[in-house]
């Protein structure tokens, strides 16, 4: 069993209102030394073993969890003992 | 709190474990009689969630079976999952309010969505298309930074439950008061259309027959938040957070469909959705009202957690779940339904003739109950009352006129005091026109509903001034009644019936319940006089912390009926030249006054008076002229008296204005909130007509199209203001507190 | 002239908008259920406003990846009509069938409220009621309305006045203003604002009802045999 | 400058329907090896260097950036030259 950890950020130069929000807040509860915020998306998938198992969440991102139009992803794959 | 399921009978009684799962002594020495027996770990649970105030209602039972409850078009009234209403054709409306005040206290989000989601099922699962939503709730003064985050916490956690399931939120209401600081009231109600031979009720009928368990699997969600929501909200609160549920509304809007064609198969005996207590109150009580037992096994039911035990399983809220009782054999029409929508459905039991409440897990007996001792049975306790002496007290005040120096400028202050000012901070965040039916939106007197097919259109309100009611009781429920009539005849409708939602604080304190039993006898009596059946509500007690209460907050939903659309009526004035008058008379009553709030920074002294008798006269007479298409516009006058509702009566963009003479004491006339008034505007043609038949109508002035509101007092000048600036402050004040 | 509703579960405007052309418009329509169903039949396909699938992941996202949408793409390519409003134009830009995607709102919070929007191109099959730079009025109902893109595709619908609609008074950051764009091919229209809801003056504004017209009496001039 | 990235998940046993729906939605892609889906955000944030950043970053999650409720989290701060 493997745990794969999907991150999905938006594209440089995508607005991310969220972002903003967030670094504005921060900054306004006194932790002024925040200079910029940026949020994103995580995925957390439990696959069975399977050969090339990077080749197959890179097809799911493309195919499914990221949108290319405004977002970049990256994974990371570990072995667990998933109960 | 800890889960010691394993643990022995003997050990339950020896350490008092019931006090901690919230059964008092007594209580427990009344399940060993019930029994004859100890009862284990799990059937003490399921009494103590089962005569919880929650489920049982074991406090305020006696009070609200003061409720005048039937009326020739009552179809079903307290009772079942809603109140239903014949509105003829065929079709009947179904409703009721729900209160989710301590979930939304400790998580705002999601205690505000789950609520709706609770009511919305309370709707459908008496086979009605949920059509309309509404809210009421109640916050602290927008000055601290928890105050405003519960606030847009809540109305985001309205928003996206409601507006995801696709059922339009048309109106409710946002009342700010320091009571509620740390007691925020979160009460829903959900309006439903069904056909008369399509209502469903919850009752497990015909021994044999088999149980459904249908919707989303069982977590450890919420357990014990029935007995959660009967405890005083005190520190520990924070303790209880993981008892807190998850909405899913996605999952909710595939339930409904599901749920509505499923109820069109001859082989559905029963449906009830599980909500306070679910798995054990929806079973119990759909067997104690068909006069039946139930046995299921828990080994069947859809889990979504790994080995949780029976007393999680039978306690856990988890949202979006069903029970069905369907006819013997016939058990996979109704799976399949489900199935199309994704939704898990599967059978987990039957309809026995001895009537106990049977539970097997692992293969052994976990729980053997006699029905009726979880439903009927329930204790029921007769609190001593006693008034509350603050109310002796303000009982001998005189009425005094709070001073104003510039009524122009005390308009202004008043126009953005939060519960006066605009909500659209609120509503422009749900979902209002979707399904089509929207005719009025948020932010008038009454959302208005339209129902195709038909000529006709239905009128919703939720009201209630706890400060009237914290004031006087009696008094206060009365006009928490008539007001929300007030507001259903100013939009054209003919009130039909109302759903209430009492919340209170701590009832064992006997001038907490002598409140719950004044408001209760007033309420009742005016539903009495102006012919609203209460066919259902909700009990929400021990809204206090520290020690104080929240103000007496037994809020109104109420369903008016427009029997053609001609008679549909604006709060908005329509035309230049249309004459504005005032129904009823004005006194100088400022106790609970929005200005006694902002010039004297307290509530005090007498409510207003309301006479019942004239209220409901007053109200035939208007919807009388309303259906002789003699009235151009129609607003009740509330918080803030005449000129709130005058300036809000030229706060439709139309660039309109208007020029008033009013005489006597200005700041009575002005600011006072005497009860039974409206005003309204009529064309200047019609002005005999209308005189005639709404006897108590008075002339103060015209409708302009200068943008200018100008008031003359005794012939001097009042008031005079830009109705833009005036909108604009009332229409900012909300935003600006959240900055 | 026959239209298909695609119905996704978490639809909630499907009702709404076979209401409008079935009832008020006086179509032949059905709602047709996402799965197992056959498009071929229809002069026309719907995709109704909602939460498919909660919006969970993205708004559109998993309905975009649903069988049903292949036998959309196949109607697409015969050159037959899409309308998609709301979710439903979510789910065209996260289906590739319009260029762009869509963004939160800019101030993170859903909004319900009537638009004021300029007709910006009247010559599509969807707007010939229209007139050029005229200003309608329909209900938004969104959390996900800000359109974004990237600057060479935005010149590209700006150059080929696939820009369809546009707001008066921005109100969620969209990009050009954008409230409602048209496939090049100009066949496939997406816009946030609900011309289903805006079918009945009763409801505050009957402005939607021009563009089903638009589209009906466009197909009948082309494909009816005896209209 | 300092690149923070958090990790807020759901906590174990609150529902997560988003994840449900995904795995349901790659199962029926083709991807039948997931079994699981989780999901979760990000959040990246920049940060002046500040001594004892740990507890300042610890303290803007459980303050604004976490919900206590349902949401556990952990972090990586990482030195970047940000631009
Ligand atoms: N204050 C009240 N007035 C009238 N009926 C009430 C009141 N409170 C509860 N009821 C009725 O008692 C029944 C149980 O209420 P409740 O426990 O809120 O339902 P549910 O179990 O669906 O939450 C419902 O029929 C409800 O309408
Ligand atoms: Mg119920």
């Amino acid at each position: 069993m493997k745990k794969v950890t999907i991150h999905i950020m938006p594209k440089q130069g995508v607005l991310d209102p969220q972002g903003k929000a967030i670094q504005t807040s921060l900054n306004g509860l006194g932790f002024s030394e925040v200079e910029d915020a940026q949020t994103g998306k995580l995925v957390e998938l439990f696959v069975e073993n399977h050969e090339d198992i990077d080749k197959r969440v890179g097809e799911m991102c493309d195919k499914l969890l990221a949108n290319p139009v405004m977002e970049d992803y990256h994974f990371e794959v570990e072995e667990v003992a998933h109960t | 709190m800890q889960l010691m399921h394993n643990i022995s009978p003997e050990k339950v009684e020896q350490e008092n474990l019931y006090l901690e799962m919230g059964l008092s002594d007594d209580e427990f020495e009344k399940v060993k009689d019930i029994l004859g027996r100890r009862p284990n770990f799990i059937e003490t649970g399921i009494f103590s969630v089962m005569w919880s105030e929650h489920c049982s209602y074991k406090t305020s039972k006696p009070l609200l079976k003061k409720f005048p409850a039937d009326g020739p078009d009552v179809l079903q009234g307290p009772g079942e999952g809603a109140g239903v209403i014949d509105i003829g054709d065929g079709q009947a409306v179904v409703f009721k309010v729900e209160s989710h005040n301590h979930p939304s206290a400790v998580e705002p989000y999601q205690g505000a969505a789950t609520g709706v989601g609770g009511i919305i099922r309370d709707v459908f699962s008496m086979g009605a298309r949920p059509i309309a939503l509404m809210n009421s709730l109640r916050f602290g003064n927008l000055t601290t930074g928890r105050t405003k985050y519960l606030f847009q916490e809540v109305v985001h956690g309205i928003a996206g439950y409601g507006n995801c399931v696709g059922v339009p939120t048309v109106g409710g209401e946002v009342q700010f008061d320091d009571s509620y600081e740390e007691n925020p009231l979160v009460n829903a109600m959900c309006v439903g259309l069904v056909n008369h031979e399509d209502i469903q009720k919850g009752i497990a009928a015909g021994v044999g027959n088999t149980v459904i368990y249908a919707g989303a699997p069982t977590g450890r969600d919420g357990i014990h938040g029935a007995t959660f929501a009967s405890d005083d909200l005190s520190e520990e609160s924070d303790g209880d957070r993981p008892s807190v549920q998850v909405g899913d509304p996605f999952m909710e809007k595939l339930l409904i469909e599901a749920c509505l064609e499923v109820i069109h198969s001859d082989a559905l005996v029963g449906m009830q959705d599980m909500g306070a207590a679910g798995l054990t109150s929806s079973a119990s009580e759909m067997a104690s009202k068909a006069g039946t037992g139930i046995a299921m096994n828990l080994d069947l039911v859809p889990q979504r957690e790994e080995d949780m035990n029976a007393y999680e399983l039978m306690l856990s809220e988890s949202q979006e779940r069903m029970l069905l009782v369907v006819k013997q054999g016939r058990e996979q029409e109704i799976i399949d339904v489900f199935e199309k929508y994704g939704l898990q459905a599967v059978a987990v039991g039957e309809v026995t003739e001895e009537k106990s409440f049977l539970l097997k897990q692992h293969g052994e007996v976990v729980t053997d109950i006699p029905v009726d001792a979880l439903a009927e049975e329930a204790p029921v306790y007769h609190m001593p009352a006693k008034e509350a002496a603050y109310v002796k007290a303000f009982q001998q005040m005189e009425n005094t006129v709070p001073h104003v120096g510039d009524h122009g400028a005390m308009l202004k202050q008043l126009l953005q005091q939060p519960t006066i000012a605009s909500k659209e901070y609120a509503y422009d965040q749900f979902d209002s026109t979707v399904q089509t039916n929207t005719v009025v939106k948020p932010g008038s007197d009454s959302g208005v509903i339209r129902i195709k097919g038909t000529d006709k259109a239905l009128a919703i309100t939720t009201d209630c001034n706890s400060r009237y009611i914290y004031l006087d009781p009696e008094t206060g429920g009365k006009i928490a009644v008539a007001e929300a009539a007030r507001n259903i005849v100013s939009s054209g409708a003919r009130p039909i019936g109302l759903t209430d939602g009492l919340n209170f604080g701590n009832p064992t304190n006997p001038e907490v319940f002598w409140q719950m039993k004044q408001s209760v006898e007033g309420m009742s009596e005016a539903a009495r006089m102006l012919e609203t059946p209460v066919v259902s509500g909700n009990v929400s007690l021990y809204n206090q912390s520290n020690g104080r209460s929240i103000f007496p907050t037994p809020v109104v939903g109420m369903v008016g009926l427009i029997e053609s659309l001609e008679y549909l009526t604006p709060n908005f004035f329509q035309e230049p030249g249309d004459l504005i008058y005032v129904i009823g008379e004005t006194k100088a009553e400022f106790g609970g006054s929005e200005l006694q709030n902002v010039v004297e920074g307290t509530y005090q002294g007498k409510a207003p008076s309301i006479d019942l008798q004239v209220e409901a006269e007053r109200q035939k007479q208007l919807l009388a002229a309303i259906r002789q298409n003699l009235v151009q516009s129609a607003h009740d006058l509330a918080e803030g008296g005449l000129g709130v509702a005058l300036a809000e009566s030229v706060f439709n963009g139309k660039g309109l204005g208007l020029k008033a003479d009013i005489s006597g004491d200005p700041t009575t006339a002005m600011f006072s909130e005497s009860q039974s008034r409206f005003l309204v505007s009529v064309k200047p043609e019609q002005k005999g007509k209308f005189e005639a038949v709404v006897t108590a109508a008075r002339q103060i002035g015209r409708v302009t199209g200068d943008g200018k509101f100008v008031v003359r007092a005794n012939d001097g000048a009042l008031i005079d203001e830009n109705v833009q600036i005036l909108h604009d402050l009332w229409k900012g004040a909300i935003p600006c507190l959240l900055k | 002239m026959k239209f298909a509703v695609i119905v996704f579960p978490g639809s909630n405007c499907d009702r709404d908008m076979y209401h409008s052309v079935k009832h008020v418009l006086g179509m032949e329509a059905d709602l047709v259920w996402y799965e197992n169903s056959n498009l071929e039949n229809y002069d026309a396909i719907l995709l109704p406003g909602g939460f498919s699938y909660g919006d969970y992941l993205r708004s559109g996202a998993i309905a975009s990846a649903s069988n049903v949408m292949q036998q959309v793409k196949a109607h697409v390519d015969a050159g037959k009509p899409v309308l998609g409003v709301c979710n439903g134009f979510q789910i065209l830009l996260e289906a590739g069938l319009l260029p762009g995607a869509m963004l939160p709102n800019e101030n993170l919070s859903f909004m319900c409220h009537h638009e004021a929007l300029a007709v910006a191109n009247d010559a599509t099959r969807f707007t010939t009621n229209f007139k050029k730079g005229e200003v309608i009025h329909l209900p938004i109902a969104h959390g996900e309305g800000n359109y974004f893109t990237d600057d060479e595709t935005l010149s590209e619908l700006k150059k080929n006045n696939q820009i369809v609609f546009a707001y008066e008074n921005n109100p969620n950051g969209s990009a050009a203003d954008i409230a409602g764009i048209i496939n090049s091919e100009g066949n496939v229209l997406g816009m946030m604002p609900h011309p289903e809801r805006a079918v009945e003056k009763l409801l505050g504004s009957d402005d939607g009802t021009r563009l089903f017209q638009s589209l009906i009496e466009n197909w009948r001039d082309t494909y009816a045999v005896n209209a």
